[in-house]
């Protein structure tokens, strides 16, 4: 049995428990703050778990999918920021 | 050598996995969203961008992948890089603005040296 | 006995209609507009997923996962690896068609929101309620 | 050992199970912010689903558009207009 | 807590219920096999021995969605187009501005040095989508959404009056949009018009050779690949998606309190 997969089929079950809990606070979250905290740390969590998951798969034209969750969560952050400090997100 | 680089790799992801699992569940016990901040940042910074510099190493000396191991890795890097640079400027942007519109208290507060007004002292505790 | 890829696939299945009630109600008996709109963006989403649960493909082995319609190293394909992606690789077809419907999706949502503006601009609100009071 | 498959198809089903709960949230929210958050938990899930669906492509399209997209089209509508729906 | 149940109840309905339908077998399930149809896809979109039926490109879905299935992509570009005219349509008679303020708008300085060096990465990862298309996952649209990300990012993190000081203008948007349409519509037409001129038969949207008509684009460009037409309309359709998207989140990021004509004109 290949040690890279034996590996990451023992890892995965990690990385699915955070996820987990990841969610449980983004659904409950009392303030809009915590929601949004949660749902970055969830979604480089997940961006992280596709390129293990893409090696684990050997499917490696999958990878590609990792660069643009890691790069779209950002833009969430700045549009709650910017509507939470300002109201008016035009200027 | 190929090994080696593997073993680097796999020990990486592990450690990647563990310290997700201990800031998710700092996510779930700390008390309110500026210590929630801390969790955050140790499951971006050790729970995303040493899992994929791990993933990046495994692939490079994983035969299986082929000679699309080279894309796995770059594509990796590059997406560890991002999240090197975007994560604390999110984390950032959306600390000062939840300061700002003053919708967290935080309560028993010692000093608020950002707005006095915020910091009630001698709250529930 | 329980097949257990079964299970998980009848359960992705039923997951996706379950959203699609729940979006269905809140179109429906949600009074915002607002609220309308996000409920129209999940249900096309949720749509877009059966389509590619139709286009999806069993495992041919636990060593050989169905692999997404792109074939690698076109350079020096042999009969053989042609022969072994089109063992493996999921329908192309409803992925072509969900891409452009997502895109389309959101120019027309982009159109919903101008026509909710505006309606704030005349009436004030987005309550369907007190629209159709303004009304008569 | 467990089969791979089954492993990551569980994957997908548990994505699927917590966008339910996510769009249930979604719809029933009075705060229409909470409601667009809700909603982009609900997108995130879906990108997971997609990939385990085996869809680069849908992925690649549906997460600009629905994480980088939809929210700041609804949060400048929600700015420009009410932020409560009304019971 | 009323919520609580309630979610607790659905998810465990759906639990229940999926395993009684696994044991009743009544429902569709996707099988080892993909239908005829896809078959045919799978084998002809990159295969050299078989010349009259291929596209000539590695990636399936790019395929269908320009050459197998070009003439509904066609159409689709044509809905987007009137989706975007009828929201500009309704939200004419906003005022434009004479002059725009001095002082600096926007988020802290942190987050604002950040999305300049992430806008050009974006940038960077559209323009890789778009051009690879025809090779790994992506393509027109992909990229042009992606694309699209990043004028949005620089409306709000720095400001509205940002983008119309370097000259990005929702007029400027419009004249991209209409040449990528043009192009889309140039490449389509092309190889009809060059078989027609040469006195040979032809078709529009035609991309590899077909017995009947000869004429086509070439596959590989300086040795590369880049499957006829694929490449050309991945391009086009990226100007176009990226430019149409701009122009409404430019006439969206316009505040409210200037729309309704209070602010200076």
């Amino acid at each position: 049995m290949d040690i890279v997969v034996t590996s990451i089929t023992f890892l995965i079950p990690i990385f699915l428990l955070a996820f987990i809990l990841y969610i449980i606070r983004a659904i409950k979250g009392p303030t809009i703050s915590d929601q949004v905290l949660a749902i970055d740390a969830m979604t480089y969590d997940v961006a992280a778990f596709l390129v293990v998951l893409s090696i684990y798969l050997r499917i490696p034209i999958l990878t590609a999918t990792a660069i643009v969750l890691a790069l779209w969560i950002y833009a969430l952050d700045i549009y709650i920021a910017k509507y939470l400090e300002k109201r008016e997100l035009g200027e | 050598m190929t090994e080696v680089l593997i073993y680097i790799g796999l020990a990486l992801i592990g450690l990647g996995a563990v310290s997700d699992l201990i800031a998710a569940i700092g996510m779930n016990r700390f008390k309110n969203f500026y210590l929630r901040l801390h969790a955050a940042t140790i499951g971006t910074i050790w729970g995303a961008f040493v899992p994929i510099i791990g993933a990046s190493l495994v692939a490079i000396g994983y035969e299986p992948l082929g000679y699309y191991r080279w894309f796995v890795a770059g594509a990796g890097f590059v997406a560890a890089l991002l999240v090197l640079i975007l994560a604390p400027a999110g984390s950032h942007a959306l600390a000062r603005a939840t300061h700002r519109a003053r919708i967290v208290r935080v309560e028993p507060c010692i000093a608020d040296h950002l707005d006095e007004t915020m910091c009630i002292k001698g709250g529930s505790e | 006995m329980i097949d257990p890829v079964t299970y998980m696939l009848t359960l992705i299945i039923l997951c996706m209609v379950v959203n699609l009630g729940i979006a269905l109600y809140g179109i429906f008996f949600r009074p915002s507009l607002v609220k309308k709109i996000i409920a129209v963006t999940i249900l096309g989403d949720t749509a877009n997923t059966f389509a590619i649960m139709l286009g999806y493909r069993r495992w041919l082995s636990p060593e050989k996962p169905s692999i997404p319609p792109v074939l690698l190293n076109y350079a020096n394909a042999t009969k053989e690896a042609l022969a072994e992606f089109s063992a493996r690789a999921v329908d192309p077809l409803p992925q072509a068609l969900v891409l452009t419907a997502i895109v389309i999706g959101l120019a027309v949502t982009l159109f919903l929101v101008f026509l909710t503006l505006q309606i704030h601009r005349l009436y004030g609100t987005t309550d369907v309620r007190e629209i159709r009071k303004l009304r008569g | 050992m467990i089969d791979p498959q089954v492993l990551v198809l569980g994957i997908g089903a548990l994505a699927a199970l917590a966008s339910v709960v996510a769009v249930y949230f979604a719809v029933i929210e009075r705060n229409l912010v909470r409601a667009v958050v809700f909603s982009a938990i609900q997108s995130t899930l879906y990108a997971l689903l997609y990939y385990i669906l085996m869809a680069p492509d849908i992925v690649l399209v549906y997460v600009p558009v629905a994480v980088g997209l939809y929210p700041a089209v609804i949060l400048f509508l929600i700015s420009k207009t009410e932020r409560e729906e009304k019971p | 807590m009323k919520h609580a149940i309630a979610v607790l109840s659905i998810v465990l309905f759906v639990l229940a219920m999926s395993l009684l339908l696994t044991v009743a077998g009544g429902l569709y399930i996707p099988s080892i096999s993909v239908r005829p149809l896809a078959e045919l896809y799978l084998n002809t979109t990159y295969n050299p021995w078989n010349r009259e039926f291929t596209a000539l490109s590695p990636e399936g879905v790019t395929a269908i969605v320009w050459d197998y299935r070009g003439l509904d992509t066609v159409f689709e570009t044509t809905v987007f187009y009137l989706a975007i005219i009828a929201s500009i349509a309704i939200a004419r008679g906003i005022r434009k501005y004479s002059a725009l303020p001095g002082k600096e708008l926007g988020l802290s300085l942190i987050v604002r040095t950040v999305t300049r060096i992430t806008t050009t990465l974006i940038v960077a990862v559209a323009i890789s989508i778009a051009l690879h298309g025809h090779l790994t996952p992506g393509g027109g649209f992909q990229g042009g959404a992606t694309a699209a990300v990043a004028p949005l990012l620089i409306l709000v993190a720095f400001s509205h009056y940002f983008l119309l000081k370097r000259g990005v203008s929702k007029d400027l948007m419009l004249v991209i949009r209409s040449l990528g349409l043009a192009g889309i519509g140039i490449v389509a037409i092309a190889t009809y018009l060059v078989a027609v001129a040469s006195g040979l038969p032809g078709f529009v949207l035609q991309n590899q050779p077909k017995p009947l008509s000869p004429v086509n684009l070439p596959a590989y460009l300086g040795g590369q690949l880049i499957s006829g037409t694929l490449w050309f309309f991945n391009i086009f359709e990226f100007f176009a998606v990226m430019a149409g998207f701009t122009i409404v989140f430019l006439l969206l990021a316009i505040p409210e309190r200037i729309a309704r004509g209070g602010g200076e004109k």
